[in-house]
């Protein structure tokens, strides 16, 4: 067992049991999630929030008089203002409820996008975009007839800034990029970027997908213009997405999905529409969703994101120190963890990804072999996939240990070539 | 720390990495009479076949590709299986291949050596790796139909 | 206390049982909960299913190896095959889940009707739309420089199929309908629609939010091409919608939203959808709601719909005749319950349905107040809002005799002017 | 069945039906020299108000409307409270009234029978009905002074 140079600071032990998933087996052995930066999981805080909300509030918000109806809508809207708190935002007018951060950038792409982009003008992402944030801007530029343009990363796993400052021109009329990439774990400069969006007067996205779980997060130092990310990848629901708009952005903005509580007026030929954000959220929500991810929101105030961040970065040091052992194993990403999350790429000479997973996932060790949803960027890396292990607040550096030693198990089969005489 | 054995002795058998590292039949036929590709764009795995039909036969076959251990394995089995055999024999095989992994059946005679990847049907996401191949090969066998009753080779 | 003609024929005692909600105390009474045509309670078995999946499945699902994430997506999926069987489709392939029946309209009007509805086009609605049926098809309009036309409603609350006849022409490409009146509980003859709509070859989307949850349906005799409806208002969690398109509909359709889980190839320049359904469903989608609206889905079959149907029938029936007994009281929509469903709507002389609403709150009865979502309904009724009352299947006749009561006290309280000797 | 007494003293006060009933000041001024105008989209309540302004003074008010008895009750005593009286006192009346409801204030005397209100306090959906007329009042007020700024009645 390798030694920390840091020690973790959270006390994974008592954290540990609040998740009731943490403690089962899976195939005989104790269950190693590693699998953080698809979906955490969720500590009983959230699950009970659900049970509570639909043992006694439920009702449809917004439009009832009667008392279930009143709650609901309180503790709703309750949750605007902390996941505005959360990004150090202050006006929870800002904030929108959607699906996931998907949904949340498709949002922008569509009701800001059709509005301001035109032919020629030019859309700027990275070469380490989810597809999530790449998909969005193709179809809004095939729609448009705009142009895509993407900024590179350097072999070091970092985006090259140089290439970004080429890709924005004075037709960029958007910039949207990763906060921190799910492969490769990188930061990107956020601040930087934006001030280069902004001298042409570009507007800026930030994919937050990867950092709101993980880092203190403050809007007005990132000086972005958009923030997307997903309740689920940080303790909350499935099903509740964030998007924030900078100030009085929203209210410039046409509606996206035309119905139910997003309008003011509806006449046979014209409607008009309620005030941001309810303006933006058509239909009836994912109410419980939404209260739960309240929940998950204390739980993370209440540990503090700046300890999240510490302890992660401590296991990551840990686990990337600890992978060399592997034999064969080599990191994709940048090396300097003050630079870069939780999300530890790898590859193995000989095998492929997807064998990795299965050969852990026998040992109860769940990571995620694939893509990423990030193809451009296994273009870059030359590679069809990678295998990625991802921490969260309640994984230990002996969780990584037990990752290191179903590793070298695979290798073994492999070299071996035979299972039955492999241990 | 000590590992315990994993339950893999039905996945990863000696035949199957012995494939998945030293494939047979890799590579393109120049005189081929069939070509046939795919792909998983789940996991990225890509199959491309040639066959060289002659009369109602196989006389030749090859493959291309890139993917994990199961997709690969699979196709160089495949190869090695089918070649010098007639269509429907192929059709055949592809067909019990298919029950083995889908439907759980118990490997039949024919399959021969493919019957080391039936492990394979406990294992339900890596089900699609091993049967890429033979979707690709039914494809194939299609085509090859088609031209036999244009009168074709 | 009113006779009923007909039994209602659940055993309400039992099904009670299974909802915590119903137990509990409003204003110091017990809950009388008539807004079901907002939402729903949840059995215990589907929050259940909710705590089941966290603390025992949780994964993103379809691109993971590990185990957790195999279950997880089993789960999912399973669920697609029993919302088919619900609306008596056989192709699970043709179920996309979305947030609600607002997104799964919204859905249609974008991806099919982007590419169908040109200038000049008609859309046919109907003036007792909602407005989740009403906004996505005027911002479709707007794009496209089409024409939205309503088919109007009879004194008796019927939709007038002379007028749908009249409304519909060459031009028409969708006629977008409610199944069942959420505000009048009409129930409309979607196969007469469909016919009419059809001659014309125009498409026919089946608004079925208010049917799902109580009639057995079958989308081969209602001969519908699109079928929306929402979770929430069928036992099941908020955050989930479907939609249900004929075969072979969807594939013909270019995507609505762009990101994971959507696409077979991106590259930088354009991308590659994957199959229907998941091309509609981009991002990580409400995982844990969809598996617990699968037990809803159960929960509503062990009791089969032809009961859920009858019981509710004969509520209504009970309660529109014992609502005569409230002194200026009358109803709106069908008097007849075989053309209704369960919402029943009604105004009180000289006293506004808010003020109702509150009273009512007071004996902890809840019932809904407002324009209901339906502004275009309210101005053919000429009334600005409607008292609304809506069953299902855990109401009893008793509850509807104490909103008769509670009824018979707010015209008491403000017919003597003085609610402290209102008693 | 018995019913026992519900929990409206507190909402429901003799005053407010009263004028819920026989609204005081409705209609419209036709000598007007403000008007505006606000609704309330959630739940539909409409209110207009026509505002003559002499000098620094209301000289006349009326107000059309329709919606509950809380909308309705709410701007007809506002009518009847600030009827002659100066715009700086009418703002501070709707200061005090916005206190009462929103913050749950002491109702301060200078609201008069307005303090038959306070209950609304205490049912947080009823809230904006009540404070409907009195946003409406606030941007009459606003034209009123800008008006007087420029010289004019
Ligand atoms: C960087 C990044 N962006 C966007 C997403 C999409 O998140 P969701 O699926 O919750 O919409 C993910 C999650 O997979 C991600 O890692
Ligand atoms: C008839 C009708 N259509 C559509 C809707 C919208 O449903 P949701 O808010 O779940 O999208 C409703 C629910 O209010 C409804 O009653």
């Amino acid at each position: 067992m390798k030694m920390s140079t840091r020690m973790a600071l959270l006390d994974v032990e008592r954290i540990r049991e609040d998740f009731p998933i943490l403690s089962q087996q899976v195939n005989g052995r104790p269950l190693v999630y590693l699998d953080n930066a698809a979906t955490t999981q969720k500590p009983r805080q959230v699950i009970d929030a659900l049970v509570r909300y639909y043992e006694t509030s439920n009702a449809n918000i917004h439009r009832g008089i009667h008392t279930l109806a009143v709650r609901a809508t309180e503790q709703y809207e309750a949750v605007r203002g902390k996941a505005a708190r959360h990004i150090g935002a202050n006006n929870e007018r800002d904030i929108v409820f959607t699906r996931n951060a998907t949904e949340s950038i498709n949002l922008v792409a569509r009701a800001w996008g059709d509005a301001n982009i035109g032919e020629g003008d030019e859309i700027v992402l990275t070469l380490m975009e989810h597809h999530s944030n790449i998909v969005p801007w193709q179809l809004l530029a095939r729609r448009k007839g705009a142009v895509v343009r993407y900024a590179g990363i350097t072999p070091g796993g970092y985006l090259d800034m140089d290439s970004l400052r080429e890709a924005v021109g004075p037709r960029t009329k958007m910039v949207s990029v990763v906060h921190a990439s799910n492969v490769l774990g990188t930061i990107n400069p956020i601040a930087e970027v934006a001030e280069i969006a902004h001298a042409v007067g570009a507007l800026v996205l930030v994919d937050g997908a990867q950092s709101a779980p993980h880092l203190p997060l403050d809007v007005t130092e990132l000086d972005c213009d958009f923030f997307a990310f997903s309740s689920h990848k940080m303790l909350g629901p499935t099903g509740v997405g964030v998007l924030w708009a900078r100030e009085g952005l929203l209210d410039t903005m046409d509606p996206f999905l035309g119905g139910g509580e997003m309008i003011s007026l509806v006449r046979p030929d014209h409607s008009t529409w309620a005030d941001v954000p309810h303006k933006f959220e058509a239909g009836t929500p994912n109410i419980a969703g939404v209260i739960a991810f309240g929940a998950a929101l204390d739980y993370l105030r209440d540990i503090g994101m700046s300890d999240v961040r510490a302890h992660e970065a401590a296991i990551t040091a840990y686990a990337m120190d600890a992978l060399k052992d592997v034999p064969g194993l080599s990191l994709h990403g940048p090396t300097d963890v003050r630079d870069r999350g939780g999300a530890v790429s790898f590859a193995i000479d000989g095998i492929h990804p997807h064998d990795v997973s299965t050969i852990v996932d026998g040992y109860g060790v769940a990571i995620r072999a694939g893509h990423h949803c990030a193809q451009l960027l296994m273009r870059c890396l030359n590679v069809p996939a990678t295998s990625r292990a991802s921490f969260y607040i309640y994984n230990s550096q002996a969780e990584v240990d037990v990752l290191v030693e179903a590793l070298k198990q695979a290798v073994e089969v492999f070299s071996r070539g035979d299972a039955r005489t492999a241990v | 720390m000590a590992m315990p054995e994993p339950p893999f002795d039905d996945l990863y058998r000696e035949v199957i990495l012995d494939h998945a590292k030293k494939p047979r039949n890799r590579g393109r036929l120049a005189d081929r009479t069939q070509h046939a590709e795919g792909m998983n764009p789940v996991c990225g795995d890509e199959i491309a076949l040639d066959l060289r039909v002659a009369g109602d036969r196989i006389a030749d076959i090859a493959f291309e590709g890139q993917g994990c251990s199961i997709s690969q394995s699979s196709a160089s089995m495949l190869t090695e299986r089918l070649k010098g055999t007639t269509i429907d024999e192929a059709a055949r095989v592809a067909a019990s291949f298919k029950a083995m992994l889908i439907a759980g059946a118990t490997p039949a005679p024919e399959l021969g050596d493919l019957e080391a990847l039936h492990g394979v049907a406990k294992f339900a996401v890596r089900v699609k790796c091993a049967l890429l191949c033979w979707n690709v090969l039914q494809e194939g066998l299609e085509q090859a139909r088609r031209q036999l009753a244009r009168g074709g080779t």
